[in-house]
């Protein structure tokens, strides 16, 4: 049938056959500005810190927060550093970098944004207890330079620095607003970015009304934004396709297919950074013996996991997400290369653990429950029996990360990948990240060689040591990526003109909603 | 004795939660039963018959007062009583269960008791008037006098000790009435059980009694003597009954 | 004097049931997998930052000193902090109740209006060859198709067209199916029951219509049981209707608490738990107060 | 003579039944193919080597459909039998003996109500493991208030008459009374309650599952298959078709064979009206 | 023979398993009260249901006639049938508590009855059949004793002022001072309105000293009718006879009193002669062989093949 093979084509993502490279899509600039946007989104900013963007660790809350707060640099849609907040930026040697800053910038309140808002902003990120410090990397001095130039001076070279500072974490805040106690950044929110709330109704919605002191005239293009939480996929599918929302995030990796016949409903899928991995625990005496990890990452058939499980819509991927520059083939990898199902046979018997059989432990959220079971035929195609656990989101992390040593066998889940091939890596070292202390050992080989690949700079060199760390977290077998994890948006090609990367590395879904343009009529 | 009431009142809170009254069923009664004896108990509507005779069966404790069944107070488990009383209820139309065939519930006593049936069903039927063939017919496939006689039947297949029948002839036919009441007697004669026979029909009541009390507005106003009773009743409501025959 | 003795007896056992309630829920909350620090903070939360949090709600405290805490508060109508919206959740339950009530509202009333005719007719019917077979077949088919699937199919299709799907007549509609088929069933056995009786007989013998006697017999005599079914319909829905207010997203209060038990959002849940336990028990002590006016044997024997 | 007499909408309600029932029981379901197996493509509408379609894992739907019927009917009848003896005991119980064991168990009833049914799912989740018992132990939670109170209604009607108390004087204990005398008289609300309940509980472990309490993967459920089908619905009919037919089909026998249960338990004729 | 209000003609009658009626003929004029008596079993309900078609729906109607004022009640249609129930017809049966709807008070519900007649006012329907109407009207049946509650359903039967009242053994469960209210009131406004009444009964006394005329019931069929002194004091049937004799209340203290020997019989298809035959003492032959015809004796309607050899020797023991 027709409609059967339109969700296996890869990429299925019926963007803009027009869009340049790099991105899905591209906002017809010819539209008049102006207009309300109304969207769709399966999850909102839900963190016990609030809405600080220091503290965010979940990528739907830097999305909501992209709207109202910006960073000195972003990213392109190649994942180089662009301009932002500051307008230019200069490396004088690979420890220091000196960012000057854009002129006219003021938050949303109408006060001009300073070189102490910048310097406050970064000095207070450094002195919280957030993720986000450990991915700025080795800073050492943040300082003003002058009311226009900010220089930061790291302790070593650290290659992800400026991919770091482009993620909302790294946002400037209106400091003298922060530190006379005028605002507290975890119940609203204030900033230099293109939206300001009008007003939140938690797990309900948001509406937006556009800052009308942003820097980057003739934006943001549309007047308003209302953003619509709707958890249930079919409330989504539904709002898109009766024009409620002009814009909706999908969780459902076939909603091309399923979307296929709706009116004007254009379904892109946007590759991203993140991946998903198998954890398996190594402090747990089913996985101590290196063999058995290696025979079971040997066994999985990660292009599988990708066509059927993704629906094609993914791709597998090593260590440093497949789809950065630089990253790893994950084609030549040991496991790739070591013999499947048969060789994984052999040395589950050489480790004595012929007829293994262990559980799997997932939350409900699909695909979850869809690569679970690919993973379990798989390993079945080894002699290894898998039992797949489904439990709430709050039970498994509490099973996963709750316990020291953890009490599972074997654990799914995934990671954002970020805009540098190096950052995700160190959550390979359990010191550096210590959410997974409970269920991996350290390895000071491969921690030195996350160290080594952060600290080269960009290039054939630091390539090679990816290609290293990639190798040995693969031998390693403690946490076992697997496949990257596509983004899938839907929205109304006869209500609005969006501007979308081809690949995000931030899972933000709404960072070019500036330039997204209402059509009208 | 086998069975001895001293002053017993019983009462019962009556009416909606929000208008409750008290009401004395009975008021401050006593009567004893000898062993082999059958007592009539007569009296209009609502004086209180069968609330006596419900505690006589234990089946209601008195609000205040004594009752001794067998010179013992009733005891905490009636399993103790099992197939010693029994009784044929007021009402033939809810005295049977619906969903049980007229056989069961004659043998359930016996089932009570663990003993085996046997031919006692279709002998106890026949006694009645009833033919073998009933047992296989549910309650509402009877006539109401079919379905008086299946209670007595059910009542006396233990042989117990002690019975209480309420209004048990009323809905027969004279032809079957007498049938039963020479069933009682022949029974009362061969077994020796006591009786407390109340009805309104004093006819049926001379027949089987050997002593009676007159019952009104809850108190008993007269205990006497069958033969005495009906040919020199000593209170004036008791001659006003006897009047009406 | 009588009437407030009997409601503050009621009263007192409706208190207690809720007591009783609350320390479940807390002491449930409490041993649910999955930490509320885990659950909010995420994976990558560090030790001090848990520290922060617990702190900040009162958890490093013991369980007895918390739930003393909180019944304080709740006793003087504080509901608590939501950990995750930090707003009161008095005022989010508040915010919530008149989507959940007046969905309930237009289901229940469907319920009640479509399903009783049904199954008065379904039982009058109920003789080989009377029509009634059709009816049981109707109402068995609004038990058997679920609450999610049919939500699904109207939700997809009614967009489809470009309709939309806001409003609750549509969910009411999807809610009510169900209740509807519940309702019909439930009244078709209470009104069997009144026919066999023999006031119906009675009426018959007197030349009444059918139609005047389910009208003044049957449908008093019947309905006991369908209020009790009313009652505990109404108290699922007061409730939240989950699936629905999912499907058709509506900040509900079911979605609310059950997301809320998803984060190990402690306050919301036990809000929400006691506000479902009383709306249940309210709706149960008005069942009674009904059944008896309706029908005076029962109310002598409440 | 102990037939079992049923007019034809509910022995074809029963037929129906056995004919859903029987197949997944048996060695039938091994024919079908390995229900877990991926065979071919994803999304293949039906045809040759899966007689159903395959679903979103290339798995063919026919195997899953009858696993699924087996899971569904056992898990829910077996959560609706709980039910309908716990509803059954209490409710009889209750409604024989009435005073303070009736309050009891009435607010014992009332807290098990309040007690959200996703709650006791996590919880008994996190003691068994998740998976069947916990939908199981939430059916019953939900299907429990209603039905006890509706056995009590009418058990507190057959409380008061005299067979009843001709039992009790005869010295039957009380198993006896309730069970032969209270039980069999309130045994038709049970019957409709309890298909009623079959229902909920079909619904219940649909929802259950959807949120990932219920029936772990890659056992099949009708309430799972259904609710993966339900995204499906445009693109690949046939995952909901299949499933959902069979659904409503086991559903709607399983009433009206309640229906005609119900009506089989009340040897009285109901009058005409006419 | 004065014209007929009520006929019923060769009427038979089955339930499944057991046949009620066998062939029963009776005939009540208009204005004419009439005892039906006879053992238990022997079809008096069944008769009395027959007659409105108020029968379950096992029963089944497998020959002869109904006909109320001319009107066949068995092949009516039904908005004639209720029309014929609702003008002509009124019933009182024997549990009369719960004859009334449990869940209306007394006044609502004869009020629902004359609002449909629009005439008659609920205190005085009360006080007609000798009620405090103020009390009665406001209480629920329950809390009516039996015999106001009889008399409650006898002032809705009454409402209407039927043609033909079918009493189906209305004071069975009453106390002797308040069945003979109960029966005061009916008889005094049967002949007031010009009421025939069809009673059936087991009190063979009340049903001489109050009816004209006594039909005798036996294995489904009238085997006996006449004017309600000859028939009791004169039978022409010998169990006209056994029955008079077993009274209780006839008998004297001591005496052993003599019920009808032998069982009633049971039914399943038509009884091949005299369904009396194996308890009758003046059995011959023919009696278990041959369906009796009625036969003409004084006054009586007998069916017996003897009747006519037994004039005289069929004594009441009194
Ligand atoms: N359970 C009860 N609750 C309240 N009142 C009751 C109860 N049982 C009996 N009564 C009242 O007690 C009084 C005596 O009733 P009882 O049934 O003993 O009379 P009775 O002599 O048997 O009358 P009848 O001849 O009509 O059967 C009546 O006024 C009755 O209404
Ligand atoms: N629903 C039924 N199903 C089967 N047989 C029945 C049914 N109703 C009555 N019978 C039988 O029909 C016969 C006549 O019953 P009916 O009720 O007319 O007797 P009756 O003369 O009124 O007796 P009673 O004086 O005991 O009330 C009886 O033998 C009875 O067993
Ligand atoms: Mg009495
Ligand atoms: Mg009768």
């Amino acid at each position: 049938g027709g409609t059967a093979a339109a969700p296996g084509t890869p990429g299925g993502a019926s963007a803009d056959a027009k869009a340049p490279p790099g991105y899905l899509a591209l906002a017809d600039d010819k539209l008049p500005a102006g207009g309300a946007l109304s969207f769709a989104v399966h999850i909102d900013s839900g963190a016990a810190t609030g809405l600080d963007p220091q503290l965010a660790d979940v990528a739907t809350s830097w999305q909501l927060m992209s709207l109202v707060y910006e960073t000195l640099v972003t990213v392109g849609p190649d994942f180089a550093p662009k301009p932002a907040l500051a307008e230019s930026w200069e490396t004088p040697d690979p420890k220091t970098y000196v960012f000057h800053l854009r002129k006219g910038v003021a938050f949303s309140n109408g006060r001009a944004m300073t070189a102490d808002d910048v310097v406050g902003s970064l000095k207070r990120l450094l002195a919280a207890k957030s993720v986000w410090r450990g991915q700025l990397g080795p800073v050492e001095k943040v300082a003003k330079v002058d009311a226009g130039t900010v220089r930061v001076t790291l302790a070593e070279p650290y290659t992800p620095f400026l991919a770091a500072l482009a993620n909302v974490p790294a946002a400037v805040l209106p400091m003298k607003e922060i530190e006379a106690g005028s605002l507290d950044p975890a119940k609203a929110m204030l900033g230099t970015g293109p939206f300001k709330v009008q007003d939140h109704r938690q797990d309900v919605s948001w509406s937006f009304v556009r800052n009308e002191h942003y820097w980057d005239k003739g934006k943001p293009a549309a007047d308003s934004l209302s953003v619509t939480i709707a958890p249930e996929e079919a409330a989504r599918v539904a709002a898109v396709q009766n024009g409620s929302a002009a814009l909706a995030s999908l969780g459902n990796v076939d909603s091309a297919a399923m979307l296929a016949g709706a009116a004007d409903v254009k379904v892109a899928t946007q590759a991203t950074t993140d991946f998903y991995y198998l954890m398996l625990n190594s402090k747990n005496p089913k996985f101590a013996d290196p063999r058995v990890r290696q025979a079971v990452n040997m066994a999985l058939d990660r292009k599988q996991i990708a066509e059927v499980a993704l629906g094609g819509q993914g791709r597998p991927t090593g260590v440093t997400p497949a789809g950065l520059p630089g990253a790893c083939d994950p084609a030549t990898l040991p496991s790739a290369t070591g013999g499947g199902a048969a060789k994984a046979k052999e040395l589950l018997a050489q480790a004595g653990a012929a007829g293994l059989s262990f559980t799997l432990s997932i939350y409900a959220t699909e695909p979850a429950p869809a690569v679970a079971q690919v993973i379990q035929q798989n390993l079945q195609q080894a002699g290894v029996t898998v039992r797949i656990e489904q439990m709430d989101e709050a039970s498994w992390a509490g099973k996963v990360y709750g316990k020291v040593p953890a009490p599972f066998d074997s654990a799914l889940s995934w990671f954002a990948g970020y805009a540098d091939p190096g950052m995700v890596t160190t959550w390979w070292n359990p010191d550096v990240a210590g959410f997974n202390q409970g269920f991996m050992q350290a390895d000071k080989d491969l921690n030195a060689l996350i160290a080594r690949a952060g600290a080269t700079p960009a290039g054939p060199e630091r390539d090679k040591a990816l290609a290293e760390v990639c190798a040995k977290v693969d031998t390693d077998s403690q946490m076992v990526p697997l496949v990257t994890r596509p983004a899938t948006i839907a929205y109304r090609a006869d209500a609005v003109s969006p501007s979308l990367y081809a690949t995000e590395g931030y899972g933000n879904l709404l960072r070019l909603v500036a330039d997204a343009r209402v059509k009208r009529g | 004795m086998i069975l001895e009431l001293d002053d017993v009142t019983v009462s019962f809170t009556t009416g909606p939660p929000l208008r409750r009254r008290r009401l004395d069923a009975v008021r401050g009664i006593s009567l004893a039963v000898a062993e082999g004896e059958t007592l009539g108990v007569v009296g209009e509507s609502g004086s209180g018959k069968t609330t006596t005779s419900r505690v006589a069966l234990g089946l209601q404790r008195p609000t205040s007062g004594t009752v001794l069944f067998d010179g013992r107070p009733f005891p905490r488990r009636r399993r103790d009583l099992a197939g010693r009383i029994q009784a044929v209820l007021q009402h033939p139309h809810w005295s049977l269960n619906p969903r049980m065939r007229v056989g069961q519930s004659v043998a359930e006593p016996l089932a009570v008791l663990g003993r085996p049936a046997g031919s006692l069903v279709a002998e106890a039927l026949e006694q009645v008037g009833l033919g073998a063939g009933f047992a296989e017919r549910y309650p509402h496939e009877l006539s109401g006098g079919q379905r008086q006689r299946v209670s007595i039947a059910r009542a006396l297949i233990t042989r117990p000790s002690f019975v209480v029948l309420d209004e048990a002839v009323s809905a027969l036919d004279v032809s079957v009435q007498a049938q039963i009441l020479n069933l009682l007697k022949d029974l009362q004669a061969e077994f020796g059980f006591s009786a407390l026979f109340i009805s309104h029909d004093l006819g049926a009541v001379r027949y089987v009694a050997d002593r009676i009390a007159v019952m009104r507005d809850g108190e008993i106003v007269e205990t006497a003597d069958a033969a005495a009773f009906y040919t020199a009743p000593e209170h004036p409501y008791s001659r006003q009954l006897l009047e009406s025959l | 004097m009588r009437l407030l003795l009997w409601w503050g007896g009621r009263a007192l056992s409706s208190a207690v049931t809720l007591l009783g309630i609350s320390v479940l829920i807390f002491a449930a909350l409490r041993l649910m997998p999955g930490g509320f620090a885990e659950t909010i903070l995420g994976p990558f939360a560090t030790p001090e930052q848990k520290a922060e949090l617990a702190a900040r709600y009162g958890l490093d405290q013991s369980v007895l000193a918390q739930y003393g805490h909180w019944l304080a508060a709740f006793g003087t109508g504080d509901f608590g902090t939501s950990m995750i919206s930090r707003q009161p959740v008095a005022a989010e339950l508040a915010a919530r109740l008149p989507v959940t009530a007046q969905l309930t509202l237009l289901a229940v009333a469907a319920a009640v209006l479509a399903g009783v005719p049904l199954g008065v007719v379904t039982a009058v019917r109920a003789r080989p060859g009377g029509g009634g077979g059709a009816g049981r077949l109707l109402s068995g088919l609004g038990v058997s198709v679920p609450e999610f699937a049919l939500g699904s199919l109207v939700v997809f299709v009614v967009s489809r067209y470009g309709l939309q799907t806001t409003g609750y007549l549509l969910p009411a509609a999807v809610l009510s199916i169900f209740a509807i088929s519940a309702t019909a069933r439930t009244t078709r056995d209470a009104v069997l029951g009144v026919l066999v009786e023999q006031h119906i007989t009675a009426a018959v013998a007197r030349g009444e219509t059918p139609w005047f006697i389910i009208r003044h017999h049957i449908l008093r005599n019947a309905a006991g049981p369908v209020l009790t079914l009313t009652a505990t319909i109404t108290a699922y829905l007061l409730g939240g209707a989950l699936i629905v207010e999912y499907l058709f997203n509506l900040p509900g209060i079911g979605s609310y608490v059950v997301q809320a038990v998803g984060r190990r959002d402690y306050a919301v849940v036990q809000a929400g738990v006691l506000l479902a336990a009383a709306v249940f028990i309210v709706m149960n002590v008005l069942v009674d107060l009904l059944v008896g006016l309706v029908d005076p044997r029962l109310g002598r024997r409440a | 003579m102990k037939k079992l007499r049923l007019d034809p909408l509910s022995l074809a309600g029963l037929a129906c039944l056995l004919l859903l029932v029987l197949p997944a029981l048996g060695s039938l379901v091994d024919a079908a193919g390995d229900p877990d197996a991926i065979v071919g493509p994803r999304l293949q509408p039906p045809g040759p080597g899966w007689w159903l379609g395959t679903d979103n894992l290339g798995r063919s739907v026919l195997p899953r459909v009858m696993e699924g019927v087996g899971t569904t009917l056992l898990l829910s009848s077996a959560a609706v039998l709980v039910t309908a003896a716990l509803s059954a005991g209490f409710g009889v119980l209750a409604g024989y003996r009435g005073g303070y064991l009736n309050e009891l168990i009435m607010r014992v009833v009332e807290v098990l109500y309040s007690f959200p049914a996703i709650v006791l799912a996590v919880l008994v989740a996190a003691v068994a493991g998740p998976g069947q018992l916990a939908a199981l132990a939430s059916i019953v939670l939900v299907t429990i208030p209603l039905m006890t109170r509706l056995v009590r209604a009418a058990a507190v009607a057959v409380a008061g008459r005299d067979y009843v108390t001709a039992a009790v004087i005869s010295g039957a204990r009380l198993p006896r009374v309730l069970g032969r005398h209270v039980l069999p008289n309130v045994a038709g609300t049970i019957a409709v309650q309890g298909t009623y309940a079959l229902s909920v509980g079909i619904s219940v472990e649909g929802g259950l599952s959807f949120l990932g309490f219920g029936v772990q993967p890659p056992q099949a459920s009708l309430g799972v298959l259904i609710r993966q089908g339900g995204t499906y619905m445009m693109a690949a009919p046939w995952l909901i078709i299949g499933p959902g037919a069979v659904l409503v089909l086991a559903i709607l026998s399983i009433n009206v064979f309640g229906d005609g249960l119900r009506d089989r338990f009340e040897p009285r004729e109901t009058r005409s009206l006419v | 023979m004065d014209k007929a209000l009520l006929e019923v003609d060769g009427l038979v009658v089955d339930y499944g398993r057991a046949r009620a009626l066998d062939g029963a003929d009776l005939r009540v004029a208009a204005g004419q009260t009439v005892g039906v008596v006879g053992e238990s079993g022997s079809g008096k309900s069944t008769l009395g249901a027959a007659i409105g078609r108020l029968l379950p729906r096992q029963a089944r109607v497998e020959a002869g006639e109904v006909r109320v004022a001319g009107e066949p009640v068995l092949d009516l249609r039904p908005a004639e049938l209720r029309r014929l129930r609702r003008n002509r017809l009124g019933f009182v049966f024997q549990d009369p508590i719960a004859s009334l709807d449990p869940t209306m008070r007394v006044g609502r519900q004869l009020r629902l009855v004359l609002g449909r007649e629009g005439r008659g006012d609920v205190a005085g329907q009360l006080a007609r059949v000798g009620l405090d109407a103020a009390r009665v009207a406001s209480a629920y049946p329950h809390q009516l004793s039996g015999g106001m509650a009889q008399r409650v359903a006898i002032a809705l039967a009454m409402a209407a002022s039927p043609e033909l009242l079918v009493a189906d053994e209305p004071t069975a469960s009453l106390d002797a001072q308040v069945r003979e209210k109960v029966l005061d009131v009916v008889f005094t406004l049967a002949a007031g309105a010009g009421t025939s009444i069809v009673w059936l009964s087991h009190d063979l006394p009340a049903v001489a000293r109050r009816c004209d005329r006594v039909a005798v019931m036996y294995g489904g069929r009238v085997v006996e009718s006449g004017p309600a002194a000859a028939v009791l004091g004169a039978p022409a049937h010998p169990y006209t006879a056994a029955l008079a004799g077993s009274a209780p209340a006839a008998a004297a203290p001591g005496v052993r009193l003599r019920p009808v020997p032998g069982r009633p019989p049971v039914l399943t298809g038509p009884s091949p002669g005299c369904a009396f035959e194996p308890r009758c003492p003046f059995a011959e032959e023919r009696c278990a062989v041959e369906r009796p015809a009625p036969v003409r004796v004084g006054e009586q309607d007998a069916l017996c093949h003897r009747a006519a050899d037994l004039v005289g020797e069929l004594e009441v023991v009194a």
